[in-house]
């Protein structure tokens, strides 16, 4: 499946160059769409609205970037009050906290926007569709999958996280436990998981009191880009044995990836940021001209994206959400490739 | 024998409390071995040094906070212009616009000299209170610093080179950290300036009374607005360190942390009224706060309640000085022949 | 009766008080019109339906600025409103998923933010030495603490049942309720501060606290209280917080304290105590919203909309400044 | 040989509103004590910090040495060697003694400052002023006439050719007082010349050669001391005569109003006991740092006893805060009229209501035009030389300043007790005259007075008994008829003070 997920994603890097071209009876003309993302200064954050902007005005529509000033709820509240004001015709946001915005989305809804999420979901009531950028277990399944290799099998190995009340982290970790059930990581041993709240400096300290505490730590798997650049930081700085893998980002990464000892990072996961925007827009759309109501079931076309026509399933929290892919292995051999784009 | 042995404690007793450096010190030792009890490797000579590198940026700038607060001012934007100077340079190694390490410290010096030189017009010449001359600062700073990252970050792949000056011990010849002996570089050249030189003093006694400073003869605008170009200076450089030690630089680097500096000097005994406070005093304050930083994972303390106990242990060390520094009054008190 | 030397002192004011159209306060009504046509201009969206329905999040922020402004009267500060905020949320979200009326919910979330408050006000009472910076800073950290345990590993709580906060997001036509209980409030801690012998103490001791002392002022006793309202203050802003946020997360309320402040010093409000009007810091408060609202509206990054505030805040200080540092000038050189 | 060291002709000096000095002259010569004397208020002190160039006169000129010179600020002044010591202390508690003599003329080498050197210098400098502390205590830690003799050990340092004493000996009794005079003889031997301002006539007698009277900002004249009278000098200065000096009326002595037994602060004061009557004056002195003003800051709740008792008409008090002893009625009226009397950016007339604002208010809001008469009338009735109630209290001169503080106390009308720390400190004889007049009034309506005063003449003039004490203990009790010069002095140093140098800081604000 691995292997699989490779291909995808890297017909996805071309098309995400590529223009997409307009699919008939998908035009945006005339439409404002909204994309709200965490926060500003983070290079994901705007790949994701580089690739929602690129398809909105291929399509003809209006698009309205908003970043808010920090990674909080009620930056979002006022934010989504102010598109409410602007009448657009869509929002898509990746949400900070997955209840806080119930009230002002509601509100949104009741005016006719539609809206969707991704990235971060909302709650289910408080949303039309969530464009998830890769299933919940599958994400485990990678990670764990990575943790057992990298071990080799057996031994002990701890988790950094962002902050302990990070959505979509705490999922992945519950996921990865999940998995972890499993007889075949029974000699895996997750010693702690520990907090380096997405700051450079906390997530130093909490690396090197992992690597104190656990003198035969084997893996660390940090689902967080802050956190995993950090801890790669450390490991190889100190020229560690122990290795790391988890969720980052391939420009902020490349330094560290590498098979042998003087890299830190064997392999790591992302998808495809770009094309997580691009999804939303085509979703957004969909959602505004009506071809797409959200339910379980329905499809609708994505341009050239590669698994298009894509399809709207159940979600775990009862709403509906709409996968992009599977995550995307970076190793040695791709990341030189990938570390420019984002 | 027996009539000797109360009078020694005493005197003992007054040693410790008779200044404030003492009772700090004695405080950071109690608070090291007890972490040491629970966890032997904190101790270690490798772990002190992962201490002083990860708190180096926050060291440092208490020395410039050191200075404003003498003047009876105070500075929160200091962590915006770190994130600027930061960033900028971050960037300029990206896009490969320098190279050299050296000429990357020196262009966010600059950078956050003159961010400390506009804080520091308004306030000395133009007469804005500080906190709201660095308020502005704050938010201007952290503005720019994003604009300058227009959304985008640097790397360790990027940074190049200048990733290795944290790394490398040359300038402590092969033995001590780089990063480590600009900090003790800074302490010292603080420590000789604030209490042998003219310019130091003068930082004293525009906080203690400023009219009779300006009688006395002293620029008093003047030396505020260096003191301010100081710790923008420092701030700015400090972006550049922490660019260098993380291998990374974001538009929002130690958000916040402006606040851990101001903490550091007050623990250390800082006036925030101005006029008194030691180079000693901030060093020992900043370094209770960064081992309680690194000693909260390693003693195994629940990831979710390490920040409330941190409140805790600030608060208490803040008390304590309080008290002790009550003891202290009384027994001088009670020492007095009426 | 008169001197002995027959000299009279005058009660007209008129020579040493400026009048309204010099002082601070009709300065910032120019910029409020002056900000409000603008945004008018950039943006056809600015309408009064739309500003008062996005005005709620910054509103409840003002229930800060009240006491924030006491406080800095009295030449301290308070830096864990933010974090009371979010402590109170959390308990009041907790509160009412048990079960409780709304009623009681709302009471309790009063009463966390009182707790948080006179605990500051005890400490800073108890232990006078200490600056309220660090003391607040410390308790920032320890309520903020608080909050994140008890919400535990989801870092966010979410009501329930919405249909009693929902109520107290009501409006009266376009204006939400909790426009008329700002208003209300603002009108009250105006005329205490300004009327009454509570407010002339908190002048008295931010301009000279021993002073104030030897005059038979409960100096200490003051700043218990005002530290305790300060805390209730944030418990009312959670509250409505709630009403609009439908729950409580670990960043609730981050960086209001730094809101709270600069609406007060952009009001004339000294941050070393003892000057300056409570009426000068809501409508510093009204700008500062609208200014957000308008500028959110053209979708202007919120990067920028910072530096703008933060040049506004300088200069707003600053120009005055440096006119009569010009007109002196001018007049020395008169005079010569 | 007259030559001038500093003549100033047609000096003007304008602040908004006032016109503080009106074509005023001066000349000093060289090796000469000159007084300037005149009401609080006439431009004295704006006189000399326009000599240092502290302010800046609109009008007028100035000639050193003949030369005409225009100082752009202070430090042009110090170079030119004149050296000033200004009324209102301008030190730094935070740094130490050496620090605060040697600020802005530092002993150097190659950049760097010279601690031990400069120690040493300070020490000799600390000596002839028989100082009790060392030059490495901190200046908050001192009391304020040490910090007096700190500020002139400053000016001595500065070698300089023209020496400014602003009231230098407000703060400093009878004994130290004595000292100074002989470190300006020694002075004045070496060729210094010396600008004296005073408010004492025996310190314008003592040492003065000339005296130049200014009033209501205008120059009234120069005079020889030796010539002139002293009835004939208090009208140059307050433009009338003063029949009687101190108006002590015969009042009828009642009952005991306040009686304090035993009152203990550990490093302060032990055993403190005494009592006043109605309508009786009761002096304490004492040298400085006696205890005295610890005693009553005590007895009115700033600070806290740790033992003792304190009775008001024979009940016992219970007074925690300064509010305590104000609703029992005991005022006090602190030595430190800057720091705890006033606040000094307010009008003169909110700083006379302070304390009686709730008395003021109906239904919790402040009758404000009730306020503003109350403030006006008592501020007339202390005579207070100001324009306006609004006027701030940073801009009146010291003694009126003091007035101010009366005023405050004599607002609040139900008082029983009143204690005076210093009421006189700085102030004109005019003014001097009133409040003792005042006191008299007060007395004769039945107030119970405590006066605590350096003052020798005062305490002898004014005083129905006078308590002396010294190292913190009552030494002594001396009725009116008994009470000489030398039994006071005798009795205020009859054990040796304790005065150790290790003297703290006591947070009184706040509690
Ligand atoms: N900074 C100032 N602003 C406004 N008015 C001032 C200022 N300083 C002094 N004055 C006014 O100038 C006049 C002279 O004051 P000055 O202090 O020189 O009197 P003085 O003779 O020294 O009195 P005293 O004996 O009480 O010290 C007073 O009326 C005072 O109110
Ligand atoms: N501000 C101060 N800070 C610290 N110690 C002080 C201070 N003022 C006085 N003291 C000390 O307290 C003791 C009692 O001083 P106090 O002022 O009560 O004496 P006093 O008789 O009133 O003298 P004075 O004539 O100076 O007013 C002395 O030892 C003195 O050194
Ligand atoms: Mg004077
Ligand atoms: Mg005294």
């Amino acid at each position: 499946s691995g292997n699989a997920a490779a291909t995808n994603a890297s017909g996805a890097a071309e098309s995400s160059n590529a223009a997409t071209s307009a699919v008939a009876g998908a035009s945006a003309t005339g439409k404002t769409f909204a994309i709200v993302t965490k926060s500003a200064g983070n290079p994901y954050n705007e790949k994701e609205a580089e690739g929602f902007q690129q398809v909105i005005e291929q399509q003809g529509g209006t698009c309205i970037v908003k970043h808010p000033e920090a990674a909080t709820a009620d930056a979002q509240v006022s934010m989504i009050q102010s598109l409410i004001s602007q009448k657009v015709d869509s929002i898509s946001i990746a949400a900070n906290d997955e209840n806080a915005l119930q009230a002002s989305l509601q509100q949104a809804m009741k005016a006719g926007i539609k809206v969707s999420c991704f990235d971060s979901k909302t709650n289910k009531n408080s949303r039309q569709v969530f464009v998830n950028q890769a299933g919940t277990k599958e994400i485990g399944q990678a990670l764990m999958d990575a943790v057992y290799d990298i071990s080799g099998g057996s031994g002990d190995w701890a988790i950094l996280s962002a902050t302990s009340q990070a959505t979509n982290q705490n999922a992945w970790i519950a996921a990865m436990k999940t998995v972890m059930k499993g007889s075949k990581y029974s000699k895996l041993n997750l010693v702690e998981v520990a907090y380096g709240d997405d700051e450079p400096q906390k997530s130093t300290d909490q690396t090197q009191a992992l690597l104190s505490k656990y003198p035969n730590l084997k893996v660390l798997c940090s689902p967080t880009t802050v956190g995993i650049s950090a801890a790669a930081k450390v490991l190889q700085d100190k020229k560690s044995k122990v290795k790391l893998t988890g969720l980052g980002l391939p420009s902020e990464m490349a330094a560290y990836i590498g098979t042998d000892a003087d890299h830190s990072c064997p392999y790591m996961f992302l998808w495809n940021p770009v094309e997580l925007g691009q999804l939303s827009a085509y979703t957004s759309i969909a959602l505004v001209n009506g071809t797409l109501t959200g339910m379980t079931g329905d499809t609708f076309d994505a341009g050239n994206m590669d698994n298009s026509p894509y399809k709207v399933v159940d979600a775990a929290d009862g709403g509906t959400e709409i996968i992009l892919g599977a995550p995307f292995k970076f190793d040695s051999s791709n990341i030189d490739e990938w570390k420019n784009v984002y | 024998m027996n009539e000797q042995t109360p009078e020694k404690k005493k005197s003992l007793w007054n040693c410790i409390t008779a200044s404030r450096e003492v009772s700090l010190l004695l405080v950071l030792i109690v608070l090291c071995a007890l972490i040491g009890i629970r966890s032997p490797e904190f101790l270690t000579i490798s772990n002190i040094g992962e201490i002083l590198k990860n708190n180096a940026v926050i060291m440092i700038m208490a020395l410039g906070m050191l200075c404003v607060l003498l003047t009876g001012g105070i500075d929160i934007s200091i962590t915006s212009t770190l994130a600027f100077a930061g960033m900028t340079v971050g960037m300029l190694f990206k896009y490969k616009l320098i190279q050299s390490t050296g000429l990357g410290f020196l262009i966010a010096a600059a950078i956050g000299a003159m961010c400390g030189a506009i804080i520091g017009a308004a306030i000395a010449y133009g007469g804005v209170a500080s906190i709201i001359a660095a308020m502005g600062g704050m938010y201007i700073f952290r503005g720019l610093a994003y604009l300058v990252a227009n959304s985008q970050w640097a790397g360790a792949d990027a940074l190049g080179s200048f990733t290795n000056f944290a790394l490398s011990s040359n300038l402590g010849f092969g033995v001590i950290n780089n990063v480590i002996v600009i900090t003790i570089l800074c302490y010292v050249i603080f420590f000789i300036v604030l209490k042998w030189t003219k310019f130091g003093r003068s930082i004293y006694a525009i906080g203690s009374n400023r009219t009779a400073a300006a009688i006395s003869g002293i620029h008093v605008a003047r030396v505020e607005f260096l003191v301010y170009v100081i710790m923008g200076l420092l701030a700015g450089f400090c972006g550049a360190l922490s660019v260098t030690i993380y291998s990374s630089a974001q538009p929002n680097m130690v958000l916040g942390k402006e606040m851990d500096v101001i903490a550091a000097c007050v623990i250390g005994g800082v006036s925030m009224s101005g006029g008194s406070g030691t180079v000693g005093g901030a060093l020992l304050g900043a370094l209770i706060l960064s081992v309680i930083a690194k000693a909260l994972p390693l003693v195994g303390i629940d990831a979710i309640a390490q920040n409330t106990v941190k409140g805790v242990i600030i608060l208490a060390v803040v008390i304590l000085n309080v008290v002790t520094k009550r003891m202290m009054d009384r027994s001088n008190l009670e020492r007095r022949k009426l | 009766m008169a001197g002995r030397s027959g000299r009279t002192i005058s009660t007209d004011r008129k020579r040493y008080t400026k009048g309204f159209f010099s002082s601070w306060e009709f300065v910032l009504v120019i910029l409020f019109v002056a900000i409000n046509i603008f945004c008018k201009i950039i943006s056809q969206n600015y309408t009064a339906a739309n500003v008062l329905r996005e005005m709620p999040k910054y509103l409840s922020e003002m229930f800060l600025l009240f006491p924030m402004a006491y406080i800095l009267l009295l030449g301290d500060i308070d830096i864990s409103v933010g974090a009371t905020v979010c402590l109170s949320a959390t308990v009041s979200c907790f509160a009412s998923n048990a079960g409780f009326p709304i009623g009681a919910v709302v009471l309790i979330g009063l009463l966390t933010g009182l707790a948080c408050g006179m605990l500051n006000g005890l400490i800073l009472t108890v232990f006078t030495e200490l600056p309220a910076m660090i003391v607040t800073l410390s308790t920032m950290i320890i309520y903020r603490g608080i909050a994140e345990i008890i919400l535990g590993s989801g870092g966010s709580v979410s009501l329930n049942d919405v249909s009693g906060f929902s109520a107290l997001a009501g409006m009266v036509g376009l204006f939400p309720y909790l426009f008329f209980l700002v208003l209300i409030l603002g009108v009250v801690f105006t005329i205490v501060s300004a009327k009454t012998p509570f407010g002339r103490s908190l002048y008295a001791i931010g301009s000279n606290r021993s002073a104030a002392f030897y005059s038979g002022i409960k100096v200490q006793r003051v700043r218990f209280i005002v530290f305790s309202i300060t805390g209730a203050m944030a418990g009312l802003c959670a509250v409505f917080l709630t009403s609009t946020l439908f729950g409580a997360n670990t960043t609730t309320g981050n960086g209001f304290e730094m809101d709270a402040i600069a609406m007060a010093v952009f009001g004339g409000i000294s941050a070393v105590g003892g000057k300056g009007r409570l009426a000068g810091g809501i409508i510093s408060a009204f700008i500062i919203i609208c200014l957000r609202i308008g500028l959110g509206e053209i979708n202007m990054n919120p990067q920028v909309i910072l530096i703008i505030l933060g040049i506004l805040l300088i200069s707003a200080v600053l120009a005055p400044n440096i006119s009569t540092k010009i007109k002196e000038k001018k007049q020395v050189l008169a005079r010569k | 040989m007259t030559e001038n060291v500093l003549e100033l002709k047609g000096i003007t000096k304008i602040f908004p509103g006032v016109k503080a000095l009106d074509h005023v002259q001066f000349e000093l010569r060289r090796g000469e004590v000159h007084a300037l004397m005149g009401e609080n208020g006439a431009g004295k002190s704006t006189f000399i910090k326009v000599i240092t160039g502290v302010n800046h006169a609109e009008e007028g000129e100035m000639y050193l040495n003949g030369r005409k010179v225009n100082f752009r600020g202070p430090m042009d002044a110090q170079a030119a060697g004149i050296a000033a010591v200004y009324q209102h202390p301008t030190s730094y508690p935070d740094l130490t003694v050496t620090e605060n003599i040697f600020m802005n003329h530092e002993i150097k080498k190659h950049g760097l400052l010279q601690w031990k050197a400069m120690n040493a210098e300070a020490q000799k400098y600390l000596d002839p002023l028989d100082a009790d502390f060392r030059p490495t205590a901190e200046m908050g830690t001192l009391s304020v006439a040490q910090q007096q003799m700190v500020e002139i050990a400053k000016a001595i340092s500065m070698n300089a050719k023209i020496m400014i004493l602003d009231e230098p000996t407000a703060a400093l009794t009878a004994n130290e007082s004595e000292r100074l005079y002989r470190i300006i003889e020694k002075l004045k031997a070496e060729g210094v010349s010396i600008i004296f301002i005073s408010h004492r006539f025996e310190d314008m007698y003592r040492i003065a050669d000339r005296v130049t009277v200014f009033r209501d900002s205008q120059y009234i004249g120069t005079y020889q001391t030796n010539e002139i009278s002293n009835d004939e000098m208090i009208k140059k200065m307050v433009g009338r005569e003063i029949k009687d000096l101190f108006p002590k009326p015969e009042t009828k002595i009642g009952g005991e109003v306040l009686r304090v037994e035993c009152l203990s602060r550990t490093g302060y004061f032990t055993n403190v006991s005494f009592c006043v009557r109605a309508g009786e004056i009761v002096s304490f002195t004492g040298l400085v740092g006696a205890g005295r003003t610890e005693t009553m800051e005590a007895v009115c709740g700033i600070t806290h006893a740790d033992s003792g008792k304190v009775l008001l008409n024979g009940r016992e008090l219970r007074i925690k805060c300064p509010s305590d002893a104000m609703k029992a009625g005991i005022i006090l009226l602190p030595e430190d009229r800057q720091r705890n009397g006033l606040i000094l950016d307010w009008g003169i007339g909110h700083n006379v209501t302070l304390p009686i604002l709730r008395k003021l208010s109906s239904r919790g809001i402040v009758d404000v035009s009730r306020e503003r008469e109350i403030s006006r009338k008592y501020l007339e009735d202390v005579d207070t030389k100001a324009v306006s109630i609004f006027e701030p209290a940073s801009s009146l001169s010291g003694g009126n300043q003091q007035k101010v503080v009366v005023a405050k106390a004599l607002a609040q009308d139900n008082m029983k007790v009143i204690i005076m720390d210093e009421p006189t400190k700085g102030v004109d004889v005019g003014a001097k005259s009133e409040i003792y007049q005042i006191m008299g009034n007060l007395a004769g309506a039945g107030y119970a007075i405590v006066m605590i005063s350096s003052e020798m003449p005062e305490i002898l003039a004014m005083s129905d008994r006078i308590y002396t004490m010294c190292g913190g203990r009552v030494t002594g009790e001396l009725n009116h008829e008994d009470a000489t010069q030398e039994k006071i002095l005798g009795l205020s140093m009859s054990k040796d003070g304790p005065q150790s140098d290790i003297s703290k800081k006591e947070a009184v604000t706040g509690e």
